[in-house]
């Protein structure tokens, strides 16, 4: 059941060496406020899930460039130098991951699945490690779930039971980071009462949501 | 042609490929092009791995709207008919068939089909975004790029950097002709005429098949 | 008691085991009873695995709408903060663990938290529905039912019917008694005063373990 | 793209020994004219994915009792009698399929993955015949993607694009049957034109349908 919070509060529910999830395409749709408290707080040691890894001055990218990743989980990096510097000089390890299957794998945390088997990455270097099923002939890679301690959306429009509605393209991987993390917390844009939002028009049920943040005007 | 006009060209060619109804994403770069030179009246539907279906026109200054961009983040527009999906659903899209055309640039393409666009071992390493899931999952690969980097070879026998995808692509467009990928490799079907055949493959490493009604590349 | 009044107090017992801010699935039969006693002020919401989380008061009679139904095709309403969702979805929140209680019927259930509730071979096969799903998904179980059937154990030491699914089941909720399926068996917690435990006993196949300080069953 | 046809015309892309999936549950969310017009035509030797076999006088329900399916997949058959006897009589193969790995079948089908895994139905009857995988020292099932020839589908609000909005708990499995047939017929209770959907609203975008048909008041 869904709880308005304070944002220390919130930034609170992220310790030291937690894996978290931040939603988020090139910082569209990323819950900054929240990624900003975190920078200020300083938690270190954070495993990073996350589409991509932001601009040095914006989204995620503020995490990377403070030094408090240190496993970056991400389908793209090309836009935030800081992380290629990191990633070469060993610092932080990244995993890249196809954006399809990154998505997936999160859907797959969040559903209960063990796995599924993706064309994706077949005959490159991300089948290295992986296991190798053909089905009628075709061959697939089976890709794992993925899951979080933490999780941390954007949402436009806010109830105070958690459900979310979203605007634009901002949904991305909100929506399926809502269903794969043990705590989940939301930036909302605009919290409005109980009742206020269509149940034919909810994005995210607030049953996957445990804590609220007012955002504000970004 | 200059650097500019190769990339018009290219993108004007590419533009020809696409069919009335079809659904079609496009790569960061030359590919982008590509939607400014459809015909009028063509009904092609513009696909965005971040979330959406029905990219518009590209917004007035002043009015960019930081809810809707691109795959590269870009202000863009969405048309009154369009919608908005997350990513699970986006490449559900992707992976599961529904996008017809997918155009990408290329660092190497081979005569199997192979493509590598996403690194350089030592150098570059953005990542694949969302290029390895369109190469695997659109109906059509087309590579849009120009002919060879700075003199070097892009078109080979072997791929030699890591792949993006094995044996997806269908057809490579450049400035000096159109290209398809068949079981025997890699088949010259249009030549732009400001060159020869011969120039054409000496920019090529790749042994070209020429097909016996060569066209000439026509925007 | 009669048949309808042991569904109403084993309905009721069950509402007890529910905390507030739960998510709860009801199967089809007694365990729909259970909505009827959730006590004032406590926030329970029901999902329904056909699509929606929210189950609201019974609708007036002429005001039912064919689109607001329960995974057993009967009209009911959603509260103002529920949420409609697809099947995927649904099963999303199922299986992934985000139901915090199912309450389901059963044909038989077993010492090792085996339970059979979806066929009889030969007889009757109505088919799993989403009993399966929710069985392996939802993080707590329990088994609502009459103790015996027409006289017939119920609770074995081994189903011999086809299975839901293996080792699912937490708590066993009937006229006669709360029983916890723990590693060594079957644990009875609660007993109803109209019984003794030999008498539950004699109800019962599986050797039952009887708590050390075993409590009245109140509702 | 999306074209609005008529019910002959919908009818008549469905052949005898065809696939076909239908949306609804318990005939709630079913596009029941084009399953009367079904009905009618007459075509036979239907394979039906459906979630249950709905009631004797309504929804898919009529398409057993007239003799028209081969064969039957689906997750509940219980409210149908019809079904049950033409199972035991031989008449009709019926496979009983969990609900919720029936959804992620057909989702899978329409996403393009090769199967997943589940642990929904391990130490049942469900696991005969299935591959079985330990991830984690957790048993799950290989389940495969299932795909049909044609989806019929119901929608609330359609717009000419194709673009649909469905209503209460109509959406179900017609959301995911969407994606995962050649063809694509949903009947529209209600037409609008291009736009009067907002692209924020949209649940089934229209590049998943190939042909509108108008339902009108049920």
């Amino acid at each position: 059941m869904a709880r308005i919070i304070s944002m220390d509060e919130a930034v609170e529910q992220i310790k030291d060496g937690m894996t978290i999830m931040v939603g988020g395409f090139l910082s569209c749709g990323t819950p900054c406020k929240l990624v900003d408290a975190l920078v200020e707080k300083g938690v270190k040691d954070l495993t990073l899930i996350c589409n991509d890894s932001g601009f040095v001055d914006s989204g995620v990218g503020k995490l990377v460039v403070n030094r408090q990743i240190k496993k970056l989980i991400a389908s793209h990096i090309g836009t935030n130098k800081e992380t290629g510097n990191q990633m070469n000089s060993g610092e932080m390890e990244v995993v890249l991951v196809p954006q399809g299957t990154l998505a997936e794998q999160i859907r797959a945390g969040g559903a209960g699945l063990g796995g599924f088997l993706t064309p994706t990455g077949v005959g490159t270097v991300v089948q290295e490690g992986k296991k190798r099923i053909e089905i009628d002939g075709e061959e697939y890679l089976l890709e794992l779930p993925l899951r979080a301690d933490v999780a941390l959306l954007l949402g436009y429009k806010v109830d105070r039971k958690g459900n979310i509605v979203y605007r634009g393209a901002t949904r991305n991987f909100n929506t399926i980071m809502a269903t794969a993390a043990d705590t989940v917390i939301v930036e909302a844009e605009n919290i409005v009462e109980s009742g206020e939002i269509d149940p034919n028009e909810v994005i995210t049920p607030g049953l996957f949501v445990d804590y609220i943040v007012g955002g504000g005007d970004r | 042609m200059d650097k500019k006009e190769r990339k018009q060209f290219i993108a004007k060619r590419v533009a020809k490929e696409l069919k009335d109804g079809d659904i079609v994403n496009l790569g960061i770069g030359l590919p982008t092009m590509v939607v400014n030179y459809i015909p009028e009246g063509m009904n092609i539907s513009f696909q965005s791995e971040n979330g959406f279906i029905g990219l518009g026109p590209a917004p007035k200054e002043g009015e960019e709207d930081k809810d809707v961009v691109n795959a590269g983040g870009q202000p863009v527009t969405i048309l009154p008919e369009g919608a908005f999906f997350d990513s699970a659903t986006s490449f559900g899209i992707i992976r599961g068939g529904h996008v017809d055309v997918t155009v990408l640039g290329a660092l190497q393409v081979d005569k199997e089909g192979n493509l590598a666009n996403w690194m350089i071992p030592g150098k570059m390493a953005p990542g694949m975004g969302g290029a390895m899931d369109l190469v695997v999952g659109a109906k059509r690969v087309i590579v849009a790029m120009e002919h060879t980097a700075k003199g070097n070879h892009k078109i080979l026998d072997k791929c030699n950097l890591p792949l993006t995808a094995a044996n997806q692509v269908d057809m490579i467009i450049t400035e000096m002709g159109v290209m398809e990928i068949i079981e025997e490799g890699i088949l010259l079907k249009e030549i732009n005429p400001k060159f020869t055949i011969d120039q054409v493959q000496e920019a090529t490493e790749a042994k070209l098949i020429v097909t016996d009604d060569l066209k000439e590349m026509k925007i």
